[in-house]
């Protein structure tokens, strides 16, 4: 059975709700990153077989912003949790909860 | 631009110049504010001596002015008055300008309070003149929210936030409860358009099913209920007007409180009437929680605005069973109280202000003997005191004598109750209000309390007990204006479609005793046009049974202009 | 019909008088007395103009106005003009304008001395306005004016705080009483659909059971209007009290014009009441005689001695239209109403000759020093009692001789009341010839009274003129002009002599018991009384005369039962209020939202992860919805 | 180019490739988010980079070769190694094991359970696609490149002009006298 769309799909589901996982239940905020990235990765994943089930090419070029997007916001996210860590010596979600109502 | 636009655009366009005036020019604001309100007051006037010989256009209204705003909608500004809110036009303007006179109490931030005592009073005008659903609720909102500010600002007495905030809430959950009723009937009616007399139109070619009718009725009575403080939704009333300053407590016991009765006729009614016939059974008995219970509450009363609050609410409850009565005399009455009743409660609330001013406190048990020292306002207060419980040459006692000829025919029992509310409770709690406020020795504390000597003191006090007496004396001014149109609605709500004059079918049942063998049928007088034997169906209680009978009215008593008979 | 305006002008002066004293001349006392004076006067000349231009019976019966009518409501606003009318004006223009000119002099020195004429005028064109109603809604109209006007009347001094209460009395008293009359009116409205008289009157004589098994009902609802107005039996409370007015008010209103006109009305809608309505009216004036007189016997306040006697004769009156003796009740009251102004003036000029004392027990022997009153007292004295020549023997004795005529038909109606009117006769003279000797014989019994001196000229001369009409009054033709009226036939016009002698000749057995009755209060009173200078009748009666001094307690009775109920209905009401209404429905649902409040605070726990998670609940609740079903 | 395309030309070959590299992708994903014997973040980074080489194995897989390269580059390349660079600044120490937040896990159970279970059946829901026609997705990286320049020009600038917002951003954190 060769492979379709939707076997493509599937993998980028799970691998989306991986990610959505590792938010949730992991408490170190880099690792929560990380999950977040893989959502992203899954996301693209998706786009691309898309893009080669329909051939057209726009999946891929938007896959191409996603990962330039992906970068920057990396980059911003992770100064933010240096200069977090620097203020609070900790990286742990649970210690960080001041923004509560 | 028809004379309904100038009126009530004048307060609102003052309003904005106002704010361009520096805050110091006391005098100045004064001034402007002042006569603004008297312009609108003037026109208004001329509005309602002209109404007679106005053009009419299709629907039936006058002075016509309609410009088109949201089409897809069927929102558009159309302002236009008949019988129904011509006279309410009038007594709101002239309330306005004196209540606008009465502002000379307020002591500090003249300027914000002038402003919004016009943004009311347009509000208020703009609300009674406009014939579009959606302006008719957005001035009416236009006019509660000055309210809330001026109580919250200027408001006297220790529980005054807790009042301020009570009347707000209250007032905006029933706007609400009217709003989503309002919505209901235009969803319901897919007539597509907020204009009333095209709404009317329609409703009445294709009426709403009885499902639509038995739900939209109760929101806009519940709803408008509340906005007139009816029975069990009243607590916010006199407390509302007892911390009120005095011009605002004037415009809104006054005028404001009107806009949920005048809604009811307006709309309720016409548009909803299956489901009106079948709810004033529940009005009519709610209206008398208004007279009898809100009438023994006033009794109690220790302080004179609570007192003068509570009244104004038990007098609500009279334009309430004109309303239930849903017969032409009826809602006549409804409609004549609904003015008179805005002249005595300005009166009134502008009288206890002034007493309020100057004694600085309005403890009943403190005050005493005021008759003596404050000549002209104590005969005032006194006027009031007797207008308030009905006294002929009054315009109250027209309203309230058509009202309980009106409801007669159709409620015995309660308009049996009702009269004991408004002639024995009434009078009780007003004359006690008189014998400890003006009769009775002059305590000496109060023995340099300066009269009202000024013209221009005494101009606003005058104007309201002028017009209680000009509509007291020659009552046909009014009812000529308001019969037709009261006619029209009333057909609309029985669901005849039988004009007035012809053979009329209407409920009518007595409590008479069982034994009763049932009087003969039509006997023809001497007089020759009419006799009215009707046979009595016995039943049990008045109540319970509605035996329908048949009266044939084959023409109206000519006993009109001046007959002879010998 | 000549001088049609005439009418609307006795009506609308008195009014324009008020009218204009408030507005413009409150400052000047002589001018807005001279207004006042002047508008009653010149109605008095208009009436008589008017009635010998056209006769007791006018030719055109009703004038009126449509004043208000919506759909099958009409209320008009018209004169009646016929003999009872015309009488009636007569007798208010009458006796009012020599109350009004006594007044000038009485109330000379009172700072609210224009105030005072404004309300006499305001007072005047109400009563005016009940004479000339044509239909039920104006009498009605008029009604509550009078009320208003006696109540500011009464409470003329209102920092004296009994007089501000006696005002509030008298209002709320007479406010019952239109109470149950306006409930009449909707009744009779309700079934026959007019309120015009005239119609009225057709349609009932048309079928008499036109109102139904409603009528007794209607009948006696209307009686009670005359009930709160003429203070009968249940409400009669308020009548001694509003003695705090002055006493030229006592005189026009609670003798003369106002009480009296309860019974005016009972004549002029005599066709809505059937014959049990006409029994119970006829108990309850008898009863009402008997109680005033009782009570009258053990009174001290000169002014309130003859408020009782009012109160008693007003019972007559109210027993006559009982027993459907309508021409005797009129009768009845146009003579009371001279003798009892009279009697009401004169005692006002022995108060100002005492400066304003008005216990009885406190004045003696003035016979000397105040000859005027003293006689046109003595004038009064006897015709109140009825004494052979003056007015009250013949209106008197016309009653009892229709009581007389009723008990031949209906003997347990008739009878009983007979005897009861004569009981009355006998105390009446009883008392009032106590309070003449203790006021005019034996010795002063204080100081001031001993330099009392005679009032002056303006004052006797309306004495002195009320006096000769409650002389001759009996022998006027005045009955035969009601005769006209309700009996129909044209009046008789019987010599002088003749009319002396009348009463004797149609019903002698009334006639003489009436006058031997007369003869035995007096003795009575004058071996009592003659040289008395303390009341010995609580010796001889004991605990009767204690009940009698405290008017039968029943202004205790009152309070105790009808103001203390409505005052905890009210305290119940008041309490629902606050608690249960403001309490339960405000309290709930401030509750309610401050609740719900604190319950959505806690969902704020600021962890990274909670939010995550309710995000992504949240987007799987959408997209179960989207894509899922 | 063309020899990938005839390697992969051959039938068979792809689909045991695909499962291989979704297998791949999906343990390795596991492994980043959950792994059972250490909680060091620096593992979680080692992990998403191997995750991220198979996805580019896949992005081959589909003939996406321009962006299977990027991806191993940029992504691989730059973004983990950031990782990577921030774990060693922070020395964060091996986390220690904290109570086991049952409602944590709980709660994520739940939610991703609900979701996973919905795009499934939506998906089964799905019709069959057509089948795989042959990719006609003429030069790969040319025509990316002439699609990018001509149609996607704007959002091309967008971006370059984000990365710059970003690196400004990053610069102005991580300043030494942070207020």
């Amino acid at each position: 059975m060769n492979v379709g769309l939707e076997h493509y799909l599937t993998v980028s589901f799970l691998l989306f709700a991986l990610g959505l996982l590792g938010v949730i239940m992991r408490r170190n905020l880099l690792v929560i990153y990380m999950s977040l990235e893989l959502m992203l990765n899954a996301a693209n994943l998706a786009l691309v077989s898309f893009s080669r089930f329909n051939n057209k090419l726009d999946g891929q070029v938007l896959v191409f912003f996603i990962i330039t997007v992906a970068a920057a916001e990396v980059a911003v996210g992770l100064a933010l949790i240096v200069a977090l860590y620097r203020k609070r010596q900790s990286a742990h979600v649970e210690d960080l909860t001041s923004m509560k109502l | 631009m028809s004379m309904l636009t100038y009126i009530l655009g004048w307060p609102l366009v003052v309003a904005l110049a106002l704010v361009f005036v520096p805050r110091n020019y006391r005098v100045i604001i004064r001034g402007i504010a002042v006569l603004a309100t008297l312009i609108s007051a003037v026109l208004a006037v001329k509005m309602f001596c002209a109404y007679g010989h106005a053009p009419i256009d299709a629907d039936g209204y006058r002075f016509v002015q309609q410009v088109p705003w949201v089409e897809s909608l069927g929102i558009s500004y159309h302002v236009g008055v008949d019988g129904l809110n011509v006279g309410l036009i009038l007594m709101g303007a002239i309330v306005a300008f004196a209540a606008a006179c009465c502002a000379w109490e307020i002591k500090e931030r003249e300027k914000e309070f002038y402003i919004l005592l016009l943004v009311m009073s347009g509000g208020i005008l703009g609300a009674f003149a406009s014939l579009d659903l959606f302006f008719f609720y957005f001035l009416h909102e236009l006019a509660l929210v000055p309210t809330f500010i001026m109580i919250g600002v200027w408001g006297r007495g220790e529980r005054k936030n807790y009042a301020t905030f009570q009347i707000t809430l209250y007032l905006s959950l029933g706007a609400l409860i009217a709003l989503i009723g309002l919505i209901a009937l235009y969803v319901q009616s897919g007539a597509n358009t907020f204009d009333i007399p095209k709404l009317t139109e329609y409703i009445r070619q294709q009426p709403l099913s009885a499902h639509a009718q038995n739900f939209i009725f109760p929101l806009l009575l519940f709803g408008f209920g509340i906005l007139v403080s009816l029975w069990p939704f009243h607590s916010w009333a006199p407390l509302g007007y007892g911390s009120a300053p005095s011009p605002t407590s004037m415009l809104h016991a006054g005028v404001l409180k009107k806009f949920g009765l005048y809604g009811l006729i307006r709309i309720a009614l016409p548009l909803v009437p299956q489901a009106a016939q079948s709810w004033m059974q529940i009005l009519a008995w709610l209206c008398l929680g208004n007279i009898l219970y809100i009438g023994w509450v006033a009794m109690r009363q220790k302080d004179l605005n609570l007192l003068i609050g509570n009244s104004s609410v038990a007098h609500m409850g009279f334009i309430f069973l004109g309303i239930a009565s849903l017969n032409l005399i009826g809602v006549t009455g409804a409609e004549f109280i609904m003015v008179a009743h805005g002249f005595l409660a300005a009166l009134t609330f502008a009288l206890s202000g002034y007493i309020f001013q100057k004694t600085g406190t309005l403890q009943i048990s403190e005050l005493g003997g005021l008759c003596r020292q404050l000549r002209f306002i104590g005969t005032a207060l006194l006027m009031a005191a007797m207008a308030g419980c009905g006294l002929p040459g009054f315009a109250n006692f027209v309203g309230e004598v058509t009202v309980f000829f009106g409801s007669w025919t159709v409620f015995p029992l309660v308009t049996g109750l009702a009269l004991w509310g408004g002639l024995i409770i009434g009078a009780v709690y007003m004359t006690r209000a008189v014998r400890n406020v003006l009769h009775g020795p002059l305590p000496d504390k109060w023995a340099g309390l300066a009269d009202a000597t000024s013209l221009w003191r005494k101009l606003p006090y005058a104007l309201l007990l002028a017009s209680l007496f000009v509509f007291g004396c020659f009552p046909r001014l009014l009812t000529e204006k308001i019969t037709p149109d009261a006619q029209k609605i009333v057909t609309m709500a029985r669901g005849e479609t039988v004009a007035m004059g012809g053979t009329r079918l209407w409920r009518v049942q007595f409590g008479v005793p069982p034994d009763c063998d049932g009087a003969q049928l039509v006997g023809v007088d001497h007089t020759g046009n009419r006799g009215l034997h009707p046979q009595a169906v016995s039943g049990a209680t008045p109540e319970t049974t509605r035996g329908t009978r048949v009266l044939h009215d084959n023409s109206s008593v000519a006993l009109g202009e001046n007959t002879i008979l010998n | 019909m000549k001088y049609e305006l005439l009418p609307w002008l006795i009506l609308f002066l008195p009014l324009v008088a008020a009218g204009g004293i408030t507005l413009f001349t409150l400052r000047y006392r002589t001018v807005s007395a001279l207004l006042s004076i002047g508008a009653i006067v010149t109605g008095f000349v208009l009436s008589l103009i008017f009635i010998n231009a056209n006769g007791w019976q006018p030719a055109v019966g009703e004038i009126s106005k449509n004043w208000l009518s919506i759909g099958t409501l009409h209320i008009d606003f018209g004169l009646k003009l016929d003999a009872l009318s015309m009488m009636m004006l007569l007798v208010v223009t009458g006796v009012g304008g020599a109350i009004h000119i006594y007044s000038f002099g009485y109330m000379h020195e009172d700072s609210g001395f224009s105030r005072f004429f404004a309300f006499m005028s305001l007072f005047t064109f109400s009563m005016l306005g009940i004479v000339l109603a044509n239909n039920f809604i104006e009498m009605f109209i008029f009604w509550e004016l009078v009320g208003v006007s006696s109540y500011l009347l009464i409470g003329f001094w209102f920092e004296k705080p009994s007089a501000g209460d006696a005002a509030k009395k008298a209002f709320i008293v007479n406010r019952l009483g239109d109470f149950g009359f306006l409930l009449g009116i909707l009744m009779i409205w309700g079934i026959l659909g007019s309120l015009n008289f005239s119609v009225l009157q057709g349609q009932l004589s048309q079928n008499s059971l036109a109102l139904g098994a409603m009528s007794t009902i209607a009948g006696l609802l209307v009686f009670c209007g005359a009930v709160g107005k003429s203070a009968q039996f249940p409400l009669h409370v308020w009548l001694p009290d509003a003695m705090e007015g002055p006493t030229p008010v006592s005189a026009l209103i609670h003798a003369a014009t106002m009480v009296a006109a309860g019974v005016y009305m009972l004549c002029r809608i005599f066709f809505v009441l059937n014959p049990e309505a006409l029994h119970v009216i006829a108990y309850i004036g008898g009863f009402t005689a008997l109680l005033a007189a009782l009570i009258a016997v053990q009174q001290d306040d000169i002014k309130r001695i003859i408020a009782y006697s009012t109160l008693s004769q007003l019972g007559y009156m109210v027993m006559a239209v009982g027993l459907s003796g309508q021409t005797a009740a009129m009768f009845h009251l146009t003579t009371h109403a001279f003798f009892k102004a009279l009697l009401f003036l004169s005692a006002g000029s022995v108060i100002i000759a005492l400066h304003h004392e008005q216990n009885i027990w406190k004045m003696g022997s003035l016979k000397q020093k105040m000859p005027v009153t003293f006689w046109t007292f003595l004038v009064g004295a006897l015709a109140l009692s009825g004494m052979w020549p003056f007015s009250g023997f013949f209106s008197k004795d016309s009653i009892l001789a229709q009581a007389l005529e009723q008990g031949h038909q209906l003997p347990w109606l008739g009878y009983p009341l007979f005897i009861t009117g004569v009981l009355v006769a006998g105390l009446t003279t009883f008392y009032i010839f106590r309070l003449f000797f203790v006021v005019f014989f034996g010795k002063e019994k204080s100081e001031i009274a001993s330099h009392a001196h005679e009032s002056p000229a303006v004052m006797t001369l309306p004495l002195v003129v009320l006096a000769i009409f409650s002389f001759i009054g009996g022998y006027l033709g005045i009955a035969g002009v009601y005769h006209g009226l309700f009996a129909g036939e044209t009046e008789k016009s019987a010599g002088l002599a003749a009319a002396l002698f009348e009463p004797f000749i149609n019903s002698p057995l009334a006639a003489a018991l009436g006058l031997c009755v007369v003869a035995i209060g007096f003795f009575a009173a004058f071996s009592l009384y003659a040289k008395a200078d303390k009341d010995p009748l609580p010796v001889i009666l004991g605990p009767l005369a204690t009940a009698m001094k405290n008017k039968f307690y029943f202004d205790e009775l009152y309070e105790a039962t009808v103001i203390r109920l409505h005052d905890f209905i009210a305290a119940v009401m008041d309490w629902i209020d606050r608690w249960l209404v403001e309490g339960l429905c405000i309290g709930l649902v401030r509750g309610g939202t401050d609740l719900t409040g604190r319950a959505l605070r806690l969902v704020q726990t600021g962890n990274l992860q909670t939010y995550a998670f309710l995000f992504v609940l949240g987007v799987a609740v959408v997209m179960y919805f989207v894509l899922g079903k | 180019m063309e020899a990938i395309n005839n390697l992969l030309g051959g039938s068979m070959v792809p689909d045991v490739l695909f499962y291989v590299f979704a297998a791949l992708t999906l343990l390795c994903g596991v492994l980043v988010v959950a792994n059972p014997f250490s909680r060091s973040p620096v593992t979680s980074a080692m992990f998403l980079v191997l995750t991220i080489i198979s996805m580019a194995g896949l992005f081959v897989l589909l003939h996406a070769f321009f962006l299977a390269a990027v991806q191993i580059i940029v992504y691989a390349g730059a973004v983990i190694v950031l990782f990577l660079f921030v774990i060693m600044l922070l020395d964060l120490k091996e986390e220690q094991r904290r109570k086991i937040k049952l409602f944590g896990i709980v709660t994520g159970l739940i939610s991703v359970g609900a979701i996973v279970t919905i795009s499934l059946k939506a998906l089964g829901a799905m019709p069959p696609g057509a089948e795989a026609t042959a990719p006609q997705l003429e030069g790969g990286t040319a025509a990316l490149g002439k699609l990018l320049f001509t149609q996607y020009v704007l959002p091309f600038e967008v971006v370059s002009v984000l990365l710059l917002v970003a690196m400004v951003g990053v610069i102005l954190l991580s300043k030494k006298d942070l207020k």
